[in-house]
């Protein structure tokens, strides 16, 4: 296959076929995956072909799910679990955290535990409670997980592939909000390192860091200070656990100011790591302090103060000229 | 125990799933309690009987269509783009209007999302159901004005607050018993069964009122269980019972019965109504993928509102003039409904803080401080412009 | 339904409970599964039977007396300190070697942590059990050796692994099945009701073993459940059954026929083995604060050994020379067990850093990277004094 | 009563015991917490002196506690539940994040949480497995929970007094290693606000900062590091949820250094948001970037390794060093 262009989630629902197609061991399960396709339609037409065995409809328990998956790449097999929507990762989270997470070490490296939780997260789509959160950092602070998030369709693809080609648990966070955009997907290209951070954007006078849907927010950021004669570089973390420090500390060293974007709330939000560990590495470089644009300590507000909620344009902007102003 | 050896293995799961639904559906069909049948006959049953007035027949048909009639404006509002999302109540209105008029005015209720109905009994005024669905806020009505506690998502969850609440009665000695409902898909929720478990322990005054509508989301009942729901409790220690989930009476009859049981000390029960979700699962779903048209058009020969409908006619209960008035209180209820929900105003940026604690944190009030700061200083630069 | 309402409310969730126990108590003594009494008779039972050669018959008492006697030295071991905590199975190796001596070599076994008797049964190196009590790790032995899962501390999480596993082996069309252990307080947790969930809905081949051994550190079972919590498969879809858990026989009977009915694609079975924990908890409890001497001295005589020792005794199945050999072989292995936990190294500093992945991870190479160079720093101080 | 001296678990008993004799609706629930007194025995006694209606033995089942303590609240009772282990908090994760913290905000502000829950947390006993973390961060990242910690037996006694009367749910976390350390209670003085830090120890170089059990480790080092010529001040913080940086700052702004102490894993944890913060608002003070001294990036180890994982003097020293040498 050559290269297409298509949305994010038609590229997630390529890689899950790819998958499926290439190793008779990789499973599906969830809820609402087989006939409907899930509520995003992202395993859409997998359990057709690939029959109800392998493309799993599951109770509506996600310890449930995550217990069960565990059992299964016990057993050998390869399983992608969907969680519905980011709220509802946290019935499972004892299981991830306690078991999937620690299996490997306590068995000494004996048992292996390629399991994949995919988690559509983030707000911009007006939903109701539970539907919009950014619950990274509750991942990533566990040691045992990976935790990656594509900001574009072809890292979508080629995350995916490496996340479920890896032998560790990995958290998948999917931009929901960015389901629907289109970027061209190469299949048969060599995809970069899966926890190596992009270069998005060069620039020479403040770097912006982002993962996810906050990506495009950053480069419509850059382009909109471009116009003001600010040169401004967006790196694309793509994975936060863990985190690639030594793009980000090139960049850095060479802008100088750092502002860290995400959706989820700031406070011990993975941009908190990020500016400590910067701050630390970089320490004579920094012309300014690391600032960061996220959601507030607040639970995730009524849709109809998301966008006041999420960092847009002119917050990530607000930020720059501060970082800037020092 | 019979002997297996000679067996051959069977393996898939699908095959073991469809002989458990078959069995299933036999024991639904002998087990369940019905007074009303889909044609609208009176029938008895040897545990559960009722006796209503006139007033009351009419009452439980009007709460019925009023019901409907919210439900359906509330996605017409949500088709004109009023509302984000409705999870419509379609076809269960005799499960909520049933249990929800067995409620005292001192019993509490746990619902899920979709207990428009419910709400409706307990006096709530709709358009307080429509903030959350509009995005105004996350429900923001006080459970305490009409014991109608705010509507849950995380399915299975409200589960254990009903439990704990019960548990609260008893040590208060109080003479009020709760109720708590949740889904077919719910009943696989870890939460659920250790609900069954607490309320079971502590003799909890609780009532779990299991809508099973056949569907959670896409998936029908067979992928969370293989034998009848109600069955669930009997190993918690309480009993368990099947209803017609479209036979209002029945709905009313068993769930008073239950709710005595727990306001006289005799522990907790659950409910199995055998019901159907006629819609979509809510606004964004399109059950086209996954059910059949015939599978809807069979249970729309059960109404609830239908054989109702049937009965009071044929018993001579309501005339046309009754109907008819009926039809006008429908319409006025949907264009207030419609008004308010067009006047609700979007909240102010600042409310996002509000609430996060009652006795204050001193983040969120940095945070909103900064906010209001960085808010101004676009006004600032605007009135520059 | 009785009528109710004539009855004054009675709110006291003890009084309740204790009525539902007196009524579990009478139903359990009804309901058990029976081969060998404690006064060490054989009684048939109509569903479950054994017919075991005499060396069967001493291979499973030279099972319990082992596995006694290794118990025994781990919890001396811990009082001198060589182990920082031990969790016996005294009173409960008939439970532990009859379900144990069920399993085929394919089987796969889900321990918690005190299923000593089940890793004998499957040829685990008793030493490989001491390490995590010992605090050199966390398990760190190969489950796939003997097909004998790490044990699980996290209570009831395992059955969900269990239940898996038993999917899997139901899509490699395996002949297999898995045993998942789990005690009378696991049963209150949600994963254990969702493993009973999955493993119905999937026709998986698993057996739950409950030991029920009447306590969850402090509790009583009465905290957990007011009916035989063998009854809670029912609800699920599923069978249960509550055996002696102290009669090796029956144990090994009923495992060895719910397993073979997992194997040949009946889908899962809930054993309740009614035993009793003769020990404290572990070795940091103390139960003389929460139960009575009485308790335990009755259960004494409802011994699992004892009760074997007599039928071979009195069966001539066993003469002087078989116990004094298996005296000696304990004695043995009691100092080889010994000497290998005395033996067992301290882990390396930097092996905390390992096996936290499979794949790596940049920040575990830059902490041990970091931590190693701090060391470091150490030994070049020291030297140079 | 006046002054005493007693042990920080004592201290949890007796403010359990006050708050039970002041006010009929506080109620203690958890497992074993009757007739044993808890696998600590911090709850000795009460079930005894206030029956088993008011101290409650519950099923083995966290969400199942969590869940109904909820319930509970909303009729008015005041629960105060206890977690037997860190460890085990993981089951009624679900229940804190997504019900607990969010119900006050979910009703505008009508209904009140006022659940406490109690955890014995970190390391440094020598037991197995999930009976020796700090998961402090998962809990203080999320909106409406507060999050605090004693380090000795005042603190103990009257934080928790404080916590039961917040109408905010808190999450009050043991330091189960220090339980047997004794200070001097006096349940008649005025106590501190909830969430103020306190300077543990004045001094001039550098700060170092930490909670709960960490305390004693940073005051240990202080004293060694005063037999070196160096003045550290150390700021017990105990609250992680908010946190006072006002006070830290006020430290900062004095010494120019600051060091961040805790069990818990480094990455993410709340030494990362101090970093950050305390940089943003002293960037212009500090002599050297904030460092952090913690747990490292893998599953809490072995009991035998231990005292390596956990910081210890030489770790904080070694810190303290490297801070100084800027
Ligand atoms: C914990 C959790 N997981 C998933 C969801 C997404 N979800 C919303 S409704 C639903 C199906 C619920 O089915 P059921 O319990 O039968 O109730 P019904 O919608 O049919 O009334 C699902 C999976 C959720 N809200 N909460
Ligand atoms: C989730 C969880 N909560 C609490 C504990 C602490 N704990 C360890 S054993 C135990 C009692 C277990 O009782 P039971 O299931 O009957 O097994 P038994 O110890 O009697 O074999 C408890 C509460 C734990 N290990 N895991
Ligand atoms: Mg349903
Ligand atoms: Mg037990």
């Amino acid at each position: 296959m050559a290269a297409e262009k298509m949305s994010l989630s038609k590229a997630i629902n390529a890689s899950l076929r790819t998958a499926l197609e290439n190793d008779p061991k990789v499973l599906i399960m969830g809820e609402d995956v087989g006939k409907l396709g899930g509520v995003f339609r992202v395993t859409d037409g997998l359990q057709k072909d690939f029959g109800e065995d392998r493309v799993i409809d599951t109770p509506l328990a996600e310890s449930g799910i995550v217990g069960t998956a565990i059992g299964l790449a016990l057993r050998g097999y390869r399983p992608v679990v969907e969680i519905q929507f980011d709220g509802f990762v946290f019935p499972a989270y004892d299981q991830i955290v306690t078991q999937l997470a620690k299996m490997h070490a306590r068995s000494l490296g004996k048992v292996k535990m390629p399991v994949v939780i995919r988690i559509p997260y983030g707000g911009g789509i007006g939903a109701v409670e539970h539907h919009s959160e950014s619950p990274e950092a509750l991942f990533a602070h566990v040691a045992g997980l990976k935790v990656i998030s594509p900001s574009n369709a072809s890292d979508a693809y080629w995350m995916l592939q490496q996340a479920i080609g890896s032998d560790d648990p990995v958290i998948y966070f999917e931009p929901k909000r960015r389901y629907h955009d289109k970027s061209e997907v190469d299949t048969s290209a060599i995809p970069a390192p899966l926890h190596a951070a992009r270069v998005a954007r060069p620039g020479t006078d403040l770097t912006l860091a982002a993962y996810g849907p906050m990506v495009k927010v950053c480069l419509d950021a850059a382009a909109a200070a471009a116009e003001e004669g600010k040169s401004v570089e967006v790196v694309d973390l793509r994975s936060m656990s863990p985190i690639d420090f030594d793009t980000l500390q090139g960049s850095v060293e060479r802008t100088g100011r750092l502002v860290v974007v995400h959706e989820a709330p700031v406070f011990l939000g993975t941009g908190a790591e990020i500016a400590a560990r910067i701050t630390e590495r970089c320490f004579y470089h920094l012309e300014a302090p690391v600032l960061r644009v996220g959601g507030f300590h607040a639970p995730y507000p009524p849709s109809r103060l998301e966008d006041e909620y999420l960092p847009g344009l002119d917050r990530v902007l607000d930020a720059v000229d501060r970082a800037l102003a020092y | 125990m019979e002997s297996t050896a000679a067996r051959k293995p069977r393996r898939s799961g699908a095959k073991r799933t469809s002989a458990g639904n078959a069995k299933k559906k036999a024991a639904g069909q002998t087990d369940l309690v019905q007074l009303l049948t889909p044609e609208g006959e009176r029938v008895e049953h040897p545990e559960y009987s009722i006796d209503l007035t006139p007033d009351e027949l009419r009452g439980l048909y009007r709460d019925m269509v009023l019901t409907r009639r919210f439900d359906a404006e509330a996605t017409t509002l949500q088709r004109q783009g009023e509302l984000g999302l409705w999870a419509s109540l379609l076809g269960q209105e005799a499960a909520q209007i049933g249990s929800g008029r067995a409620l005292n005015d001192s019993d509490y209720v746990f619902p899920t999302y979709r207990e428009h109905g419910v709400a409706w009994c307990r006096g709530v005024d709709p358009t307080n159901l429509l903030g959350m669905f509009r995005g105004v806020n996350h429900g923001g009505w006080d459970p305490n004005s009409n014991n109608f506690h705010l509507y849950t998502i995380v399915i299975g969850s409200q589960t254990l607050h009903a439990t704990g609440y019960a548990m609260g009665i008893a040590k208060d000695g109080a003479d009020s018993a709760v109720i708590a409902y949740f889904g077919d898909g719910a009943s696989s929720q870890g939460d659920v069964a250790e609900s069954f478990t607490f309320s079971a322990v502590y003799n909890a005054p609780v009532v779990f009122f299991c809508q099973n509508n056949q569907w959670a989301i896409s998936e029908p009942t067979e992928r969370q269980t293989r034998v009848p729901l109600y069955q669930r409790a009997q190993g918690f220690g309480f009993p368990g019972v099947r209803v017609d989930g479209n036979d209002v009476l029945a709905c009313l009859a068993v769930t008073r019965a239950a709710l005595e049981r727990a306001r006289t000390g005799q522990g907790p029960m659950l409910i199995e109504a055998f019901t159907y979700r006629m819609g979509a699962h809510t606004t964004s779903d399109d059950p086209t993928r996954y059910r059949s048209a015939e599978e809807r058009e069979l249970w729309e020969t059960k109404d609830p509102i239908l054989r109702l409908h049937t009965y009071l006619t044929k018993q001579g209960l309501a005339d046309e003039e009754f109907f008819a008035g009926l039809e006008r209180e429908s319409d006025a209820l949907a264009k207030r409904v419609r008004d308010a929900v067009r006047a609700m105003p979007d909240p102010d940026d600042l409310a996002m803080f509000e609430h996060t604690y009652a006795d204050g944190h001193a983040l969120v009030d940095e945070e909103r401080a900064q906010f209001a700061a960085y808010q101004a200083s676009f006004v600032t630069a605007e009135e520059g412009i």
